[in-house]
């Protein structure tokens, strides 16, 4: 099971990025405290809107609300992706050191965050892409804390890359965000638990058998008792 | 005592060579660019810049780099977020050159490390980075059977920060996301210097909802609301 | 989410035996006697008590310690101010007698034990108390020439504040120096309980001079605004 | 010259702790931020109206005013000494973690600090004294926090103690606040700087002389070259 092991990938088609941020999104509980990555986390947010989920966003914002168009746009207003955001009844702005605070203290009750890779231990590399050719320093941002701090990590990302490579692995290749942090795995084919045990495949797409999804995965899975199809 | 100052030229002249300056803000809120813009305008070289990153959204930082003012880098999201980008931008092409020397750190580090040094803090432990390339070179601890980071103050020469309301003794409200790294920055710097949009009268400002203490400011330039120009990330 | 409790009984109701319990406040600034209070009512021992000093200027905190509710108090400024009135103060025998344990640290310290502590950071180094009782027993460590002492963050099971104005989220505003220790006790309490003066519907403060974020802040109650009543320290 | 040593007090009366504090307030320069312990410190406040001095206090209050009275008490305007106070235009207020950024990270120019002694090296006690029998715990509250994190610490303390023993010293006897903190110490009877070749007496007050001053301090003193009469 190593990170060059052949992939093949069903011939279902996998479900858009969208999907996937819903599926995160029916996990999240009523007045919980989340933090979404850039990528697809961010559209988890679409989903949300009526319920009684707080968006925090690291660079200071609290009740995050959804996204600010043409007049509605204020400069001084964004979320740590950089987009122009509306405020919502109790939103509340602070310093980044203190948002960093809510952020390792344990105070988010979930994040949300992109991957490049995951191990089957729950390791997260998602911030350093070996083909940029930056070497060791890049972007890390705020994933290294949040992977750390959040009670629960969801990673939300495609199964496997673009050029047909493996995502899931029995180790990473790529540099860590952190070690041993992710709790949660949803992919355009899969949701997989990491356990103490490994990896626990627990739903697959309509149509995608559990075959299937160990077939692109590089690290060995556990087929729940309970898997069954992904709902949404 | 009036910290005001007419222009921001007049308020960076005395910046030197070598000297760590801390920029403030994120994207298109909070940024410097008057007081940026005025030491792209000056003879000054290798400094070491201390900012989540270096454009795109940081435009005004870009002359710093093109003049050749920048030995060093201290960032915590230091490039554009698309690969692509990066491989026409000056800063990354001058980082992978060799040009700048450039460090990184997680963003909550990087923010506690200025914290810390305005704070009179010279080092704390985190349990970010653990287990990461962050950690190299840098002492492990365990605490309550978790281990953690040994990461080191950061004191910076100068700050420079943009203010939404500031009074002429250095006292200063940001806008909303606009406090961002602004606030630890403050503390941080030797010489604290703060453009802000509106300048008021001492006395005009709500004590109780102040972000930044004077104690903190020492120079405050008035440089008006900055036009919203959208960057291309 | 709605965080209000109608009564500060009912918000203090799961604070269990050998609870460690932060509490905000200074003289007549902004202490949660309403909360103390109820604690005091109920029949829970064993606890360790975290704020500057119990009374005088802290009444309510005296009937913990005359029922015999407090096993280990921590704080900066324990006692009465002269020393005439500790040898009528009942908290100041007790700890004479050894009826309870007192661990005392520098106010800055003090403070910054609990902010590491709702931050995620499990500890810092200060110079303040090096070369002093406060340093025995600890690390010390010399960082750019000049020695530091090792200090450990200190999580709390509840915190209790008090505050001026707060939302039905948690949000709140403390009234001038009544902030003091709250905000950073509000951080780093497990469970963190805000009496408020004011109760305010949701979206009423204004997002910009929230002084504790709703996140820190499990319950809120409703207490009014306490009578001055000036004590005499 | 030990804690021991027989001091002699001279005939001439010392001056009131209000000149103490008059003293001190000359010394202070315009901008500049200070902090003002309990005690005799606190009176430097009564002389500086009207001046562009900054008083911090330690409970989180930027330009602290004059003390309240009456009408003008508000319960939660209060200084580190529990005195209810004015506000002025520019106070601001802030929480106690921030107050003590300003003090340990350098930004307090000058911290005014009582003593109970002061060794010849500048080590400062000031928050124990053993007669209350408490041991190791007392009210330390932000002394150690002001002594080591002022740019400058100015001691005012009376000479002697009510009865007769030495408060400057070659060592302190009782529990320290911070070694070699200390920069200028004055007394009801004389004006002394800590230097690195030892305690310099630079002012005696009116009718006072070196010698007098010697005698009633239980370490060397070196005489300044300019050694003079305390103006006020």
């Amino acid at each position: 099971m190593s990170a060059t092991k052949k992939i093949i990938v069903p011939e279902i088609p996998p479900i858009e990025r969208e999907m996937i941020a819903l599926r995160i999104a029916n996990m999240l509980e009523d007045g919980s405290y989340v933090n979404l990555g850039i990528g697809i986390p961010t559209l988890v947010s679409n989903w949300i809107e009526g319920r009684d989920i707080n968006l925090q966003s690291e660079i200071g914002m609290l009740k995050c609300g959804p996204l600010a168009e043409d007049e509605e746009i204020e400069q001084d207003r964004i979320n740590a992706s950089c987009e122009f955001v509306m405020e919502l009844p109790g939103s509340s702005y602070f310093d980044i050191g203190t948002s960093f605070a809510m952020i390792r203290g344990g105070h988010i009750d979930v994040a949300v965050l992109g991957a490049l890779q995951v191990s089957a231990s729950g390791d997260l590399a998602g911030w350093n892409n070996p083909a940029r050719g930056m070497g060791a320093v890049g972007n890390i941002g705020g994933s290294m804390d949040l992977a750390v701090g959040a009670k629960k990590v969801i990673v939300a990302m495609d199964h496997v890359t673009v050029d047909g490579k493996a995502k899931i692995l029995t180790e990473c290749t790529y540099s860590l965000t952190a070690k041993a942090c992710v709790d949660v795995i949803v992919t355009n084919y899969a949701l997989i638990e990491v356990t103490p045990e490994g990896l626990v495949l627990k739903e697959a797409i309509d149509g995608v058998t559990a075959e299937d999804v160990q077939n692109m995965t590089a690290a060995p899975l556990i087929i729940a008792d309970d898997f069954k199809e992904m709902e949404f | 005592m009036d910290k005001v100052y007419n222009t921001v030229e007049a308020a960076v002249e005395d910046v030197f060579d070598g000297a760590v300056i801390a920029f403030g803000g994120f994207f298109s809120a909070g940024r410097p660019a008057g007081l940026t813009k005025a030491l792209a305008k000056r003879n000054v070289k290798d400094l070491t810049i201390v900012l989540q990153q270096v454009g795109p959204g940081n435009e005004e930082i870009l002359d710093l780099v093109t003049n050749g003012q920048i030995r060093k880098a201290i960032c915590n999201y230091p490039f554009p977020r698309s690969a692509s980008k990066g491989a026409d931008h000056p800063f990354e092409q001058a980082v992978k050159k060799g040009e700048i020397a450039l460090e990184v750190f997680p963003m909550g580090t990087f923010v506690e490390k200025l914290r810390c040094a305005g704070a009179g803090l010279p080092a704390f432990y985190t349990p970010t980075g653990v287990g990461t390339v962050v950690a190299e070179g840098k002492e492990v601890r365990v605490f309550n059977g978790r281990e953690a980071l040994l990461e080191l103050a950061l004191t910076v020469d100068f700050t420079f920060v943009h203010a939404w309301k500031g009074d002429r003794e250095g006292n200063l409200i940001y806008h909303d996301t606009a406090q961002n790294y602004n606030t630890a920055m403050a503390m941080a710097g030797a010489i604290t210097i703060a453009e802000v949009e509106f300048l008021h009268a001492v006395g005009d400002l709500n004590g109780n909802g102040i972000h930044t203490p004077g104690i903190f400011v020492k120079r405050v330039v008035e440089t008006g609301r900055p036009d919203l120009e959208i960057a291309d990330i």
